[in-house]
């Protein structure tokens, strides 16, 4: 067709200071301390003696043009005109004054959203796109955090933990998300079947062979078709082959479990950053509510909240009484799968007589 | 046209009780009261294929080729394997679209995308992204292009998808917070900007991220997700208001102080006096900001400010979890050289790792199997003893070059101090 | 006849210079004023050989096969390469021979062992190896014989050389030091006199030792150099002499006390009350000693005590030094039976390296070839969390047994508590 | 010959209460506390109310008999004939009351020993064979032992240091010693030279291909000879070959050089037993005084000295100071060569902001 294509202007990432509140503007890099008035409501205040105060409310993430628009008519309204959203998909609206901010809150409670997740609350789970839109997932994302985000509502309407709690999901091994203080994840446990009629049709074998971690896929001829085979007793059933060759069907609606992982903190506050540590696996994939992985979280973070000092995260909490102690008040099991065996594992081994009794 | 019958949802039902927004009741809302059947239709589609996928506990959406005019990237496309089951939701690509750093909007300017998306798509949005897009989710390939030249006339790009540089992240940082060290807007855009060209034009081993954190808080979890980590620090000493300090002492007591901030430093390098001063040895203080959280009133980062530099971030393929390794400790950001000196320095990791990265290998997958010291040689910067948190243990390594080495290092130490 | 001429040892007579004990006065002792013409020759030719190595910055000495009739092993052989020069040193063997656990001697005992080793050696006797054995250094094959029959008929054996269980070590501990938790005279010799066919007759895979240390001061570096280090600890509370608590207190200061104990606390597990007493949390006391060594007045081990053992500690050759592994959090060894738990625990061991250890492959190596979760499998003990520090970071790993190993730990957790 | 031969008695490890100070043995496990009233005299106090007092002195580890006797002499005269020797080859003599304790130092030192390393000294450092008797040696060991301690000697007699300082010295990459606080280590920094006429008569090829830690050795036939060859590409000149196959010289008169490592602590005090990282290398070999080594340790000292805080061990001290600033303390410069990149290595690198300025 000889249409004449519009060719693109290659603007990239545009000005954030025309979209900033005046207050923000002016005040850039000028901010002096900030409060925490209540739970939602941060204030700011800035050397030249202006003030902003946030309040946050959740969302779904995937918003539908009416909840946009929503949203939107709440900062016409009541914020002055702007919205900021949050790494973790919250909005935050911010006004200049106080008075400004009951007002707001009614309007955005009224309107159904639900003020909350700053300071030490149970911030709104980040996850990912899952069934909704993805390729690959083993489960779903946004359907995972309403399920826990319901029963964790209280969490994050009040700041009752020792720290902040940032918790995450991923839908597949390859984890878009998956991190923080509590990450509930896809675990696989079973290797690909694979439908070889198709991978020489669909999947490069040279490159899927060399995406496996452990080196568990050989190509092979099977029915005289070119194939790929998978060394079961290698296969660490992590889904990698997965992406680049969708015949070798990884996702199985009863060997796709969940696995929970605890105590990733990537600030330097205090320690330096951590990753997460396997806790529990073999969850199962329950949709349309995940109650088992639910329960356990609340397990983990009623534990927390009971035993933590002040200021303690997650992984500050579980360094100062020991992982012996957290299986043993949570209740959860200890196995040999808690025992990492991937590289540098050694360092992970307990090579001392520093033991708790 | 009437619409069709709308498709059973008992699981994704479940999903609208409950006091949390749902996206499901989203979803319905464009199904049933949105005047474009269009989107009607697709809504309908799309839940009916959600419902299949919650019931068989699978995905039924494969990949493709699909982008703008011009680019090679910036689209995740969307085919559905169910599409003649769920037909108007068949081709549900995503377009990943750039925000500015720190995800700032005017109402205005969400209702302008808004309009558009209406126009072209789903009328689905996600603000963001775990990368950070705005990702408009749902549209056909044939509208992916008219969408895309509406709202790049009015200042949006795409964003970035496969072996490409990414999207950018940046925290809220000097718009509204007293951590920040850095200016968040203008590291952020000058090295996305200068690298337009690979974030649409994916032609690098695989993709490369940059994340900007105003503060060591890092709020963009830049170390852990990122290839290349810009982290707002100081280098002089954190400013003391010692009347505020007796001020927190006074309303948290002495106990609290000690118990909350000084032993909870992990350099053990504060002193609360008798007198309820904090005394601090900014020598052995190693930024890591707990005490300036929990005073903020009190305690603020010195004014030497600038950033330091991580490299090699990422999350489990291939090799497992990899953070990021201080590439440098301290960089002035302050004139522009000093941002071109950090330009420069993105120019050199990338050129140096598209050069020698094999396919799908990251920076850091790289840097593991090449090693610090070889990579840190090809891109021509010098060692330094922050880049570790403990020297070599094993004595198997071939030292015969030692004294070079010594010499190289006293030579630049003359200079620093004759600099 | 008379002696050979003195060999010229410049580069050594510098090492008869200074106040530390001159370990070559003493050659030259042997050398000049010594009765015996054999000892006063191997005295010189061992000087001259040694100021040789010095000029040339070489070692003249290779091994070979020499044991005591009935053995394999226990005996370091050495023939010189140079032998021709220095005739009367060419052969010079070393004894290796088992001390008591912690090393006490009389000076009689002392004093007989210095005269048969003098009637068969080179007078130069080392206490001790860095494995602990007595060595006797120098002797030539024929005499190594004489000499073992006379020590061994008054109660000497041979410790071990060569791919074999080697010569224990334990520190002073219950004899001397508060803080011994365990009889290490007890566990030592249990332990080695189970294996002496394993010391005398090498057929192992490589070398293992053991090593005891009464507390986890560890004075016997046994978790950095031994396969199987058994080392002191409690279960119950430490013992709190507040009186004396007081009494450091008042003679330290408060600060001083701050500063140098509670503060050093690794668990940060201690308070000191504003009475001068001590708060110690017991149950997050990891057992480092700190406190205890400090103020090891006032603190002191609780009464219901045992070990921890930890398996695999090794240096460098081939894979880099490696420490111990906790692998029993806590032993009881008060019975019999508690010893000969132990005893088959290390046989378990032996036997499971003996058969799955390559050739020249210490225990820790092999561990650490076929990860800890199989060799616990093959020795047939339950996993513990306190054998790790932290739980898997991969997600790298097949897990679809999970209900198994779950459902054993809380079968075990029953047990334990209906126990 | 038909010389009827003795067969041994296994006894095995002999008793050792036999050998024990009576006050030893009647207190065995009843102590209560200790004092250390002066350097190299430590004081024991018994729940039953005995004392056992403990003098030590430094020997040169390998005694010949006339040294030996020396001791017991003063054992006989002075303490009771009891001698006790520490994992550090000094000798320690046990009273039972305080007045045979000036007595008992005067006859020590009179007779040219050394009393001291107890407490916050620099103790005596443990040491190998050497060019003694080693078969493998790059180095001598008593005489490094010596030198370096004429040097430290005050460090010994006194107890000036923050902590206890353990040094070792070993005289191959093998490591029989060299651990602890500071380690002076050999170092060879060149592949070893292959004698190609005697390899195939005196080794055993296959098992000397296994020993080597990075694979650069390959059996080969050199000028018609079965032999090996060695990869110097691949090489770390760590001379694991050299004694299964003597053949292949690695020790070399200007080439093997001495390295200085630090930090390590195997106690369990405070942190978790830690290894020594290398600090500095490419010290040359230089009896019979090794100078440059010991000027380099002497440095380290020196800064710990001034430096660290009381009951800091050299490895604490570092902690609290960070690495970047023990090299500016000391002067010693740093290296691309202190980059570990062994397996693990990635453990040491610094994934986070933390650092001092
Ligand atoms: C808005 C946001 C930055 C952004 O541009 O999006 C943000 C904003 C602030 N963060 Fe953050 N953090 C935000 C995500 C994070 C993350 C990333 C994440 O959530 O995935 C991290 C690091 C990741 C992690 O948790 O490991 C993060 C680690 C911190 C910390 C360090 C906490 C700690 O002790 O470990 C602080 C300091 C503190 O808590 O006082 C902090 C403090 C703050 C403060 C109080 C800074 C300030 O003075 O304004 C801000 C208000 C937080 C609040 O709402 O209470 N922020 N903060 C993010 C809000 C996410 C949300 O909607 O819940
Ligand atoms: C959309 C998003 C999740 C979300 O819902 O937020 C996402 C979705 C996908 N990610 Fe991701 N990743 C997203 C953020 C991330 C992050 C988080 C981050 O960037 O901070 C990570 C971890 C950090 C990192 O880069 O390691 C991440 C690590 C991956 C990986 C593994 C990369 C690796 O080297 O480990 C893959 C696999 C690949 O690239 O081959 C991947 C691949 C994918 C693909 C393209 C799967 C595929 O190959 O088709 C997913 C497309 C889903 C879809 O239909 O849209 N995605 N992905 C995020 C991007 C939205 C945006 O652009 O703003
Ligand atoms: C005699 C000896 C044990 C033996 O059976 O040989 C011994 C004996 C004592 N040690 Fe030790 N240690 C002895 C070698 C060690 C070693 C091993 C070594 O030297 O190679 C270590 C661990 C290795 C290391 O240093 O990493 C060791 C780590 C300790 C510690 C922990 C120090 C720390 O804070 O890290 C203490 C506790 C203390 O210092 O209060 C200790 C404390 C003690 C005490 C005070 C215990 C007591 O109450 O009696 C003993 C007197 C020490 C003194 O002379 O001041 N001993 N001590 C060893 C003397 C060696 C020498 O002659 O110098
Ligand atoms: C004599 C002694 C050094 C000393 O002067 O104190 C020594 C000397 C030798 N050691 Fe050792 N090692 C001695 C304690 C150690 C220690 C320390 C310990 O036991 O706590 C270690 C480190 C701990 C460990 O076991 O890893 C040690 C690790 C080695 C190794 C490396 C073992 C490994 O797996 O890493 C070898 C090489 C080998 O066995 O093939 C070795 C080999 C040797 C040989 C036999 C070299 C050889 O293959 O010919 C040396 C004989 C020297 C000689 O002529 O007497 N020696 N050796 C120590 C034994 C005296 C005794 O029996 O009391
Ligand atoms: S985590 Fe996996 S399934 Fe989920 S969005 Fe990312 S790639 Fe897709
Ligand atoms: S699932 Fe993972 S381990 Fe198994 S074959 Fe595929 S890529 Fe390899
Ligand atoms: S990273 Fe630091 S500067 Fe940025 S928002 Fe968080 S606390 Fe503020
Ligand atoms: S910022 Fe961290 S390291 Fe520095 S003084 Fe405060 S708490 Fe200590
Ligand atoms: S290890 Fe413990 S018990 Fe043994 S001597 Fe050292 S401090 Fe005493
Ligand atoms: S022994 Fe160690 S861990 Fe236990 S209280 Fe004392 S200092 Fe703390
Ligand atoms: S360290 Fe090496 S050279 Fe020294 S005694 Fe041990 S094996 Fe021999
Ligand atoms: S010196 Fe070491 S690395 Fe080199 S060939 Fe010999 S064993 Fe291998």
């Amino acid at each position: 067709m000889a249409v004449e294509m519009r060719s693109p202007i290659e603007s990239g990432c545009p000005d954030g200071f025309q979209y900033m509140h005046p207050t923000m503007r002016r005040n850039y890099g000028l901010w002096s301390h900030h409060d925490h008035p209540r739970p939602g409501v941060l204030v700011h205040y800035a050397h030249s003696g202006d003030e902003i105060w946030t309040v946050k409310c959740a969302t779904q993430r995937i918003l539908d043009v009416y909840t946009l628009r929503k949203l939107c008519q709440i900062g016409d309204d009541f914020a002055d005109g702007y919205i900021h959203f949050t790494i973790r998909s919250n909005v935050e609206y911010v006004v200049d004054s106080e008075e400004k901010v009951q007002p707001l809150i009614d309007a955005i409670e009224e309107a159904g959203f639900i003020v909350g997740g700053t300071a030490n609350s149970v911030a709104t789970l980040s996850h990912t796109q899952g069934w909704l839109h993805c390729d690959i997932p083993g489960t779903d994302a946004s359907g995972v955090v309403k399920s826990m985000m319901d029963e964790l509502i209280d969490e994050f309407k009040e700041c009752n933990m020792p720290n902040r709690v940032h918790m995450t999901t991923s839908c597949c091994q390859i984890n878009c998300g998956g991190q923080g203080d509590i990450a509930i994840n896809v675990q696989h446990t079973k290797p690909p079947r694979i439908d070889h009629t198709q991978v020489g049709n669909v999947c490069e074998r040279p490159s899927v062979v060399a995406r496996c971690p452990v080196a568990a896929i050989r190509p092979a001829m099977v029915d005289g078709k070119p194939s790929l085979e998978v060394d079961e007793k290698k296969c660490i059933c992590c889904g990698a082959c997965f992406p680049p060759c969708p015949p070798m069907q990884i996702n199985d609606a009863e060997h796709s479990k969940l696995a929970i992982w605890v105590g990733g903190n990537h600030s330097n506050a205090r320690g330096k950053p951590t990753f997460q540590r396997l806790v529990a696996a073999g969850v199962p994939n329950n949709p349309p509510r995940w109650p088992e992985a639910t329960a356990i979280v609340k397990k983990i973070l009623n534990t927390y909240k009971a035993d933590a000092k002040d200021w303690e995260r997650i992984n500050d909490w579980i360094e100062r009484i020991g992982w012996p102690q957290f299986f043993e008040k949570t209740g959860l099991p200890f196995t040999k799968y808690h025992i990492d065996n991937w590289r540098g594992a050694r360092n992970s081994l307990n090579a001392s007589t520093h033991i708790r009794f | 046209m009437a619409d069709n019958k709308h498709f059973d949802t008992p699981m994704l039902d479940e999903l609208e009780n409950g006091p949390w927004p749902s996206f499901i009741s989203g979803f319905k809302r464009l199904r049933d009261d949105h005047e474009d059947a269009t989107i009607r239709g697709v809504a309908n589609s799309l839940l009916g294929q959600l419902e299949h996928s919650y019931e068989t506990r699978k995905g039924y959406w494969k990949g493709g080729t699909v982008s703008v005019y011009g680019y090679g990237g910036g689209i995740i496309p969307r085919f559905s394997e169910v599409g003649d089951q769920f037909v108007e939701s068949k081709e549900f690509h995503t377009i990943r679209v750039q925000p500015p750093a720190g995800n700032y909007y005017t109402t205005d300017m969400l209702r302008q995308l808004g309009d558009s998306w209406e126009k072209h798509g789903s009328g689905l949005v996600t603000f963001h992204g775990q990368t950070g897009n705005i990702m408009f989710i749902g549209t056909t390939t044939e509208n992916i292009q008219h969408f895309f030249d509406d709202i790049n006339d009015y200042g949006w790009d795409l964003g970035g998808a496969g072996p490409c540089v990414r999207t950018g992240m940046s925290c809220i940082g000097m718009a509204r917070c007293e951590m920040s060290t850095c200016n968040e807007q203008a590291i952020h855009r000058h090295l996305m900007n200068n690298f337009t060209d690979d974030v649409h034009r994916p032609a690098l081993p695989y993709k490369f991220k940059f994340k900007v954190s105003g503060c060591p808080n890092d709020c963009q979890n830049a170390i852990e997700r990122s290839d290349f980590a810009v982290i707002g620090t100081w280098r002089d000493d954190m400013k003391v208001d010692q009347e505020e300090v007796k001020a927190f002492v006074a309303k948290k007591g002495r106990q609290y102080v000690i118990d909350n901030v000084t032993t909870r430093c992990p350099s053990d390098c504060m002193t609360l006096n008798d007198d309820d001063t904090l005394t601090i040895d900014n020598h052995n203080c190693v930024r890591c900001m707990h005490c300036l959280n929990v005073m903020n009133k009190a305690l603020t980062p010195g004014d030497d400010r600038g950033v330091t530099i991580l490299i090699g971030g990422k999350r489990t393929l291939k090799i497992g979890d990899l953070m990021g390794t201080v590439l440098v400790p301290f960089m002035k950001l302050d004139t522009m050289e000093d941002y071109e000196t950090i330009i420069e320095l993105a120019e050199e990791i990338i050129d140096f790792w598209a050069e020698n990265g094999l396919e799908h290998e990251r920076c850091g997958e790289m840097i593991e199997r090449i090693g610090l010291v070889n990579f840190l040689e090809g891109i021509g910067v010098e060692v330094d003893p922050n880049m570790i948190s403990l020297p070599r243990q094993s004595s198997y390594v071939r030292m015969d070059g030692w004294n070079e080495e010594a010499i190289k290092w006293f030579e630049r130490k003359a200079e620093e101090a004759s600099a």
